[in-house]
């Protein structure tokens, strides 16, 4: 093979697997507007909080700590004690659910029946909120999360296209793990919602909120079960991508990166957001490869929302949409 | 049937004149399903025009196909002596036909006289600037309007909610709002879709006076679809009786009322 | 008491389309209007316009623009920082190259520019609709970023890609630069908004007005009792974007004096400008001038209480600023989602009939 | 509604400080993108006033306070906190932002208020004749450029021609400096330079890497800030690029650009106008005085790191100055123009550095009218990941003034000729 080619072929597999990531977010939004409508925006924050939360277990953080300094004139700082990471995963995956459980009872309860702008907005609202709470809770500090996974080159595709191809391939450990990650998790959240009464229960409801009303399905259950499986989401997102950079406070804005993913595959469609996601990944590295250097690089913020919204026009229903009839 | 080319006198002594709107050969499919199949009629200035059918009969899409919403696969549409090309719903409107909605489409956002006023959309001429500057034409034009736009608001008997945000209103009103802001267009030919669906007894009376008026007073054309036969063959002077997207019946709603495939349709073998 | 609406009757019809009125609502804006241009000039300092009025006569501008767009015609916008950009660009770009024509002029080129720039990223929305073409919005909003931010032509080669603005004045007075008083800043921005506002308040009581609601309401049938939603939809982006176009090379001219594209006219931008029309009011210009001063006034106050009355540290400070003003998003949204114009209403309503409520 | 504006007005009132001492506001931001670099800059900064407050009784007998104001890295805020604090007789700025820097020259050369920004900020105002009351002593990034472009030769025996050096920048008015100071160093020494941008914040940095890893440069060059820093250096790791050979701006050299990274960014390296850790007498008087009476600001945890060491330099040149204005003037309660003079006049030599209880920890200099700018020395320093430490590999590293020095001299004149300034100090 040409190198060129070689090279776009690398970018495009990098791209894949930036891809998988990115749908592991645009996941988080599709499953709560699919059940209740609302275009999540906190998203990227609840990864941030997360993963802060996880640090903070892990590490033995005091939570709050400079708050109570500042306060009672303590010296607060670290419990002392280092906990396992998949006890510090159960732990704050059970403080998301803590978080799902307010998030319904003192927002959502309350705007029921408004329109999506305003569900929207709230969410930005709660994004707000969630930032400065979560500084507050463990610090504005950068933090490095480290959960055991493998990081950096992976030998043996190296080491295999070497000897094809004479130039080995560069594909990330952590990508690949969060491929995986991501495969089960999707995997699981389609059984869960195939076979399980709460998954037929979140179908139902997804499909028709008064219809699912009327059989007895109590929606507030539902919303606290999605906000919880989004949660937990966002946890795996947060570990994957904390686990790269470190945990701070940009963590929130891999939320952009996955708007122009529901916009190509549909703000309802699980599938949607597994395809949309590998295309946009890929996509965006293909185009940095070829036309970045003609036009002067960093080209990734904003190819995506293009590549999305000509794609829309000319598809206005999405990837995975039936054709739209409108009536009067 | 003689020849009516220049038109009739109705029993009542109305003048109905020429051929205003002809459909011809309308074939509309969506996707696979044939929604209408080869129907043509015509429609007379001045006359009540009536589509009945049972539900799923395709009422509704020849009606949207007549408004210019849904353009038909096959056949010809023909206005004023001229054929229609394929046209946005909007110019449509402003060769003058207007319409209701089944659904009411009203704005909910905006008060009852604001939604009426959108009916003069069509017949309002000052630019953006003149509308910015709130200087000149766009003034008087505005005033001269609301005058048009209050005279239908008293012919409707709604003066009492001029200012209610449309939202707020019960359905009979707003079904009247809606006459009103189609009416307000000044249209050549006004579509009525399912004007008293829903409504009690009192308030499909004082609708089906409201519709005989609007007729006899400004002359308006008038089409309208309805479930209910009894009202139907009331009102109007010429009835089209689709059926399964086909055209089972046309005529004078004696003639029609004997006809056996729409006793059938009706009372025979019920498919709703 | 004060609202009385009854014996204010009106003989004529424009007399009944005037934006006031009542009588009391005409008296109280005249007073406003008498307060804003014939005392704070001459009582302003520097922090008091650079840290409050002055951003929020900008932001009121960018607010009625964006509430043009989302609150009248129903076209979500969250592209709103990359407008700005244009017309600071714009603005930046006519100030170098012509110096000797009025900043007045340039400004106003500037929204115009931003005008056409608004108008091609609005052909989207006649096929995009909802969140959709929200996210849509998102493509114009990094893409001009990012051109700017590449494209040395903009700023003029500078070495940083930074844009400052240079000393332009107006009947003497400088407006910009950094010899500009506090009050020739506000009064300039203040006149501009005045005039703009005036002019939305036209465009929203007339036909267009009526068209861009008739759109949001229901496209399908706005378009099927005659509105073009082509004409309709482009004519509110291009007005939209003039008034966002505005506000950015005012807010880059005037209030920062110097820029960077992707600090200064950013997503938050955008977000911030959508909270000030929300929170004020969807569909209303008052809601606009409401939703700006909340959201400007909100963090400095919450600023100044809790660092310099409560001697918080400044970071404990900052983080729950930014919970309180999230939470009062939320607080606000639940409460009255229809903003701060309908919370003004309806107070008006229980003055009307104060002191007798029955 | 009136009584929420009277309490407006009352809290902004209330808000300012009293005219008193040698105000000297910290516009720091910790929170925010870039909270990880602005707390411990600012903990340094405030500690270092601290300790003179506590132990000398301030400077010249009068106390240094610091007004902080919280910036958010956002220059509406920085406007706003300048505008909020100027009332109270600041003395001088810095803000620790180039962006707020641009924002604030125009306004602190109008209120005749020095702005200090040592090693960020406007290059050019390193030319006192055009910027009167802007100091960016003692170096900037074209200086680092300069200096890094020198290591470069050092190790290549004075050669870098056919040498391939890629500039990976925080696609930024910040970022974008160096670029033409590169490409100048370039015409001069026959290297070729591969500009690669990542656009804020920087968490996804896999293009520019892969293409660092197809294209091999000799050498790379970072000029990064935030997250961008720990991101582009996991990266770098992952794709086994040398890392002896990858050399970041000191605004990409801290503990938080590493530590994250753990054990791959071993042997990475920095620029750095100062030194680092503890190993200085100064921090037993900070001990004494303020860590151990609970006077330390912040959360107390950033003491000996590079940042909080960077936020401790700029206080005490700040402090410096004071002095020296103090000693020009002739009493102690000085204006903001007298510290201009100072500013001006400032000479810190090594015995002097000794004396503060920080010796050999930055560059002797001496000021001017005209070169606001200081020799512009830089120091190499490197990461040692097992022992979690930054070791100086270099002394200090002149900058190649030959060339700096016309593009200094190039943009000031335009900067002159924008905003008609006539040339002063003639």
């Amino acid at each position: 093979m040409p190198d060129q080619l070689l090279y776009a072929t690398e970018a495009a597999l990098n791209g894949l697997m930036a891809g998988v990531l990115y749908s592991l977010v645009a996941l988080g939004f599709v499953l709560i507007f699919k059940a209740s409508g609302i275009f999540n925006y906190a998203q990227g924050v609840l990864a941030l909080f997360a993963a802060l939360t996880l640090v903070g277990f892990q590490n033995g953080q005091v939570p709050f700590a400079h708050l109570i300094n500042a306060v009672f004139g303590t010296d607060l700082h670290h419990f002392g004690w280092q906990l396992p990471a998949l006890v510090a995963i159960v732990l704050t995956a059970g403080v998301m659910v803590a978080l799902a459980i307010v998030i319904e009872r003192y927002v959502l309860k309350h705007l029921v029946n408004q329109p999506p702008i305003i569900l929207f907005m709230a969410t930005i609202g709660m994004a707000y909120f969630l930032e400065g709470f979560g500084d507050i809770m463990w610090g504005a500090d950068i933090k490095k999360l480290d959960v055991g996974l493998p990081q950096g080159l992976n030998e043996t595709i190296d080491a295999v296209t070497f000897e094809a191809f004479g130039y080995g391939f560069f594909i990330d450990n952590l990508d690949i793990v969060a491929s995986v990650v991501a495969a089960l998790l999707v995997i699981s959240l389609t059984l869960f919602s195939q076979y399980s009464k709460q998954g037929r229960a979140l179908r139902a409801v997804a499909d028709d909120h008064q219809a699912a009303l009327s059989v007895g399905i109590s929606l507030r259950f539902i919303w606290v079960l999605v906000w919880s499986i989004a949660g937990f989401v966002a946890l795996v997102a947060g570990i994957m991508w904390g686990s790269k950079s470190g945990v701070q406070f940009s963590l929130s804005l891999i939320a952009l990166k996955a708007l122009p993913v529901l916009m190509l595959g549909g703000f309802t469609s699980i599938p949607g957001a597994i395809v949309g996601g590998l295309i946009i990944g890929m996509g965006e590295k293909l185009f940095e490869f070829f036309i970045g250097p003609m036009i002067g690089g960093a080209t990734e913020n904003w190819f995506a929302y293009v590549l999305a919204l000509l794609f829309l026009v000319f598809r206005p229903q999405g990837l995975f949409g039936e054709k739209i009839i409108e009536r009067v | 049937m003689k020849d009516m080319t220049e038109g009739y006198t109705t029993a009542d002594g109305r003048r109905i004149g020429p051929v205003l709107m002809e459909m011809k050969n309308i074939t509309l499919r969506f996707g696979g399903v044939k929604a209408i199949t080869d129907i043509s009629f015509d429609i007379r200035e001045g006359e009540i025009r009536a589509i009945i059918g049972p539900n799923g009969a395709g009422k509704s899409s020849m009606l949207n196909v007549i408004s210019g919403f849904y353009v038909p696969q096959e056949g010809e549409v023909w206005f004023k002596g001229y054929r229609r090309g394929p046209m946005r719903p909007y110019q449509v409107a402003r060769l003058g036909i207007s319409r209701t909605f089944q659904n009411i489409a009203l704005f909910d956002g905006m008060s009852v006289l604001d939604n009426i006023m959108t009916g003069r959309l069509t017949l309002m001429k000052s630019g953006l600037l003149n509308q910015a500057l709130w200087w000149g034409r766009a003034e008087r034009e505005e005033t001269e309007h609301r005058e048009k736009v209050e005279k239908i608001i008293d012919f409707l008997e709604i003066q009492a909610i001029r200012k209610t945000p449309v939202g707020r209103l019960p359905y009979g009103l707003k079904k009247r709002v809606e006459l009103a802001r189609a009416l307000a267009a000044e249209p050549k030919l006004l579509l009525l879709d399912e004007p008293m669906a829903g409504m009690n007894v009192e308030e499909k009376e004082d609708m089906s006076r409201f519709i005989l008026d609007v007729n006899d007073e400004f002359g308006t054309t008038i089409v309208l679809i309805e479930h209910d036969m009894g009202v139907v063959m009331d009102l109007s002077d010429r009835v089209v009786v689709m059926d399964y997207g086909k055209k089972i019946g046309d005529g004078t709603p004696d003639e029609v009322r004997s006809n056996p495939d729409v006793i059938n349709a009706y009372l025979g073998v019920a498919h709703d | 008491m004060f609202y009385r609406e009854a014996g204010d009757f009106k003989t004529s019809y424009a007399d009944d389309s005037q934006t006031f009125p009542i009588r009391f609502d005409r008296l109280r804006y005249y007073a406003v209007v008498a307060v804003a241009f014939g005392v704070i000039p001459f009582v302003i300092n520097d922090y008091w316009a650079n840290a409050v009025f002055v951003p929020f006569l900008i932001y009121a501008i960018a607010a009625i623009g964006l509430n043009i767009l989302t609150g009248y015609c129903g076209q979500v916008s969250l592209g709103t920082g990359g407008f700005m950009a244009v017309g600071a660009y714009a603005c930046y770009k006519l100030m170098t190259a012509f110096p000797e024509v009025s900043i007045l002029i340039h400004v106003l080129l500037a929204g115009g520019i931003t005008a056409m720039v608004g108008v091609l990223f609005g052909l989207p929305s006649l096929r995009i609709k909802g969140f959709y073409l929200a996210v849509a919005t998102l493509a114009a909003q990094f893409f001009l970023v990012w051109l700017f931010n590449k494209v040395p032509w903009f700023y003029n080669y500078s070495a940083s890609g930074q844009i400052s603005a240079p000393e332009r004045t107006i009947l003497g007075h400088p407006v910009t630069g950094a010899a500009t008083t506090a009050s020739a800043k506000y009064l300039f921005c203040l006149v501009i908004l005045f005039a703009l506002a005036w002019l939305a308040r036209n465009l929203t009581r007339g036909t267009v007005g009526r068209k861009w609601m008739a759109i949001r309401d229901m496209d399908i049938a706005a378009e099927i009792i005659g509105v073009n939603p082509l004409t309709t939809k482009l004519s509110a982006f291009a007005i939209s974007s003039f008034y966002i176009g505005v506000a950015g090379a005012l807010f880059f001219a005037v209030y920062l004096g110097a820029a960077e594209v992707g600090e200064a006219f950013g997503i938050q931008k955008s977000f911030l400008i959508l909270f000030m029309i929300i929170i004020g009011g969807l569909g209303s210009i008052f809601g606009s001038f409401a939703g700006a001063a909340f959201m400007v006034l909100m963090p400095v106050l919450l600023k100044n209480i809790l660092v310099g009355q409560f001697g918080w540290a400044t970071d404990l400070a900052a983080h729950v600023e930014l919970m309180i003003v999230g939470a009062l998003i939320v607080i606000f949204l639940i409460a009255e989602p229809h903003g701060m114009a309908q919370l003004w209403r309806l107070a008006k309503e229980k003055l009307r009939l104060w002191p007798f409520p029955h | 509604m009136r009584k929420t504006i009277t309490a407006i007005a009352l809290a902004m009132a209330v808000a300012t400080p009293a005219m008193a001492d040698l105000v000297v506001p910290n516009l720091s931001y910790r929170t925010g993108p870039y909270a990880p670099g602005g707390i411990p800059y600012a903990d340094g900064f405030n500690d270092y006033f601290t300790l003179l407050n506590e132990r000398d009784g301030g400077i010249g007998g009068e106390k240094v306070v610091n007004p902080e104001c919280e910036t958010a890295y956002n220059t509406e805020k920085g406007v706003e906190c300048y505008e909020a604090t100027k009332g109270s007789g600041a003395l001088v700025y810095n803000p620790l932002s180039t962006g707020i820097t641009y924002q604030l020259i125009p306004k602190v050369s109008a209120d005749g208020i020095p702005l200090y920004t040592p090693g960020y900020g406007r290059t050019s105002a390193a030319n006192g004749k055009i910027f009167e009351w802007v100091f960016n002593y003692p170096a900037n990034y074209w200086d680092g450029a300069s200096v890094a472009i020198k290591y470069l030769l050092d190790q290549n025996g004075g050669d870098l021609s056919g040498k391939r050096i890629a500039l990976v920048y925080h696609n930024s008015a910040y970022g974008k400096e160096p670029i033409r100071t590169l490409q100048e160093l370039s015409k001069k020494h026959g290297y070729e330079l591969i500009e690669i941008p990542v656009d804020h914040p920087g968490q996804e940095q896999k293009s520019q890497w892969l293409q660092i890893r197809r294209d091999k440069p000799d050498y790379v060059l970072m000029w990064g800030w935030g997250v961008m820093n720990a991101v582009a250096i996991q990266e770098a790791a992952n794709i086994r690029y040398p890392m002896e050979n990858f050399i970041g701006i000191w605004w990409s050299g801290s503990e938080n650009d590493v530590l994250p990274v753990g054990d791959g960014a071993n042997g990475y390296k920095s620029l750095a106008m100062h030194g680092t850790g503890m190993d200085y007498p100064v921090y037993g008087d900070l001990k004494t005085y303020v860590y151990d009476t609970g006077k330390a600001s912040g959360a107390g945890d950033q003491v000996g790191s590079v940042l909080y060491s960077r936020g401790m330099y700029a206080a005490l040149v700040i402090s410096e100055a004071i002095r020296k204005a103090q000693e020009l003037a002739g009493h102690s309660a000085i204006t903001a123009a007298e510290l201009r003079n100072g500013f001006e006049a400032l000479e810190i030599t090594e015995a002097r550095m000794a004396e503060l209880g920080l010796p050999n920890f930055g560059q002797p200099f001496a000021a001017s009218c005209a070169d606001h700018g200081g020799p512009g020395h830089a120091l190499i320093q490197q990461w040692d990941a097992a022992a979690k430490k930054w070791n100086l590999i270099t002394g200090f590293i002149a900058p190649d003034d030959e060339v700096l020095t016309p593009l200094v001299m190039e943009d000031s004149a335009a900067f002159a000729a924008e905003n008609a300034i006539a040339e002063r100090c003639n």
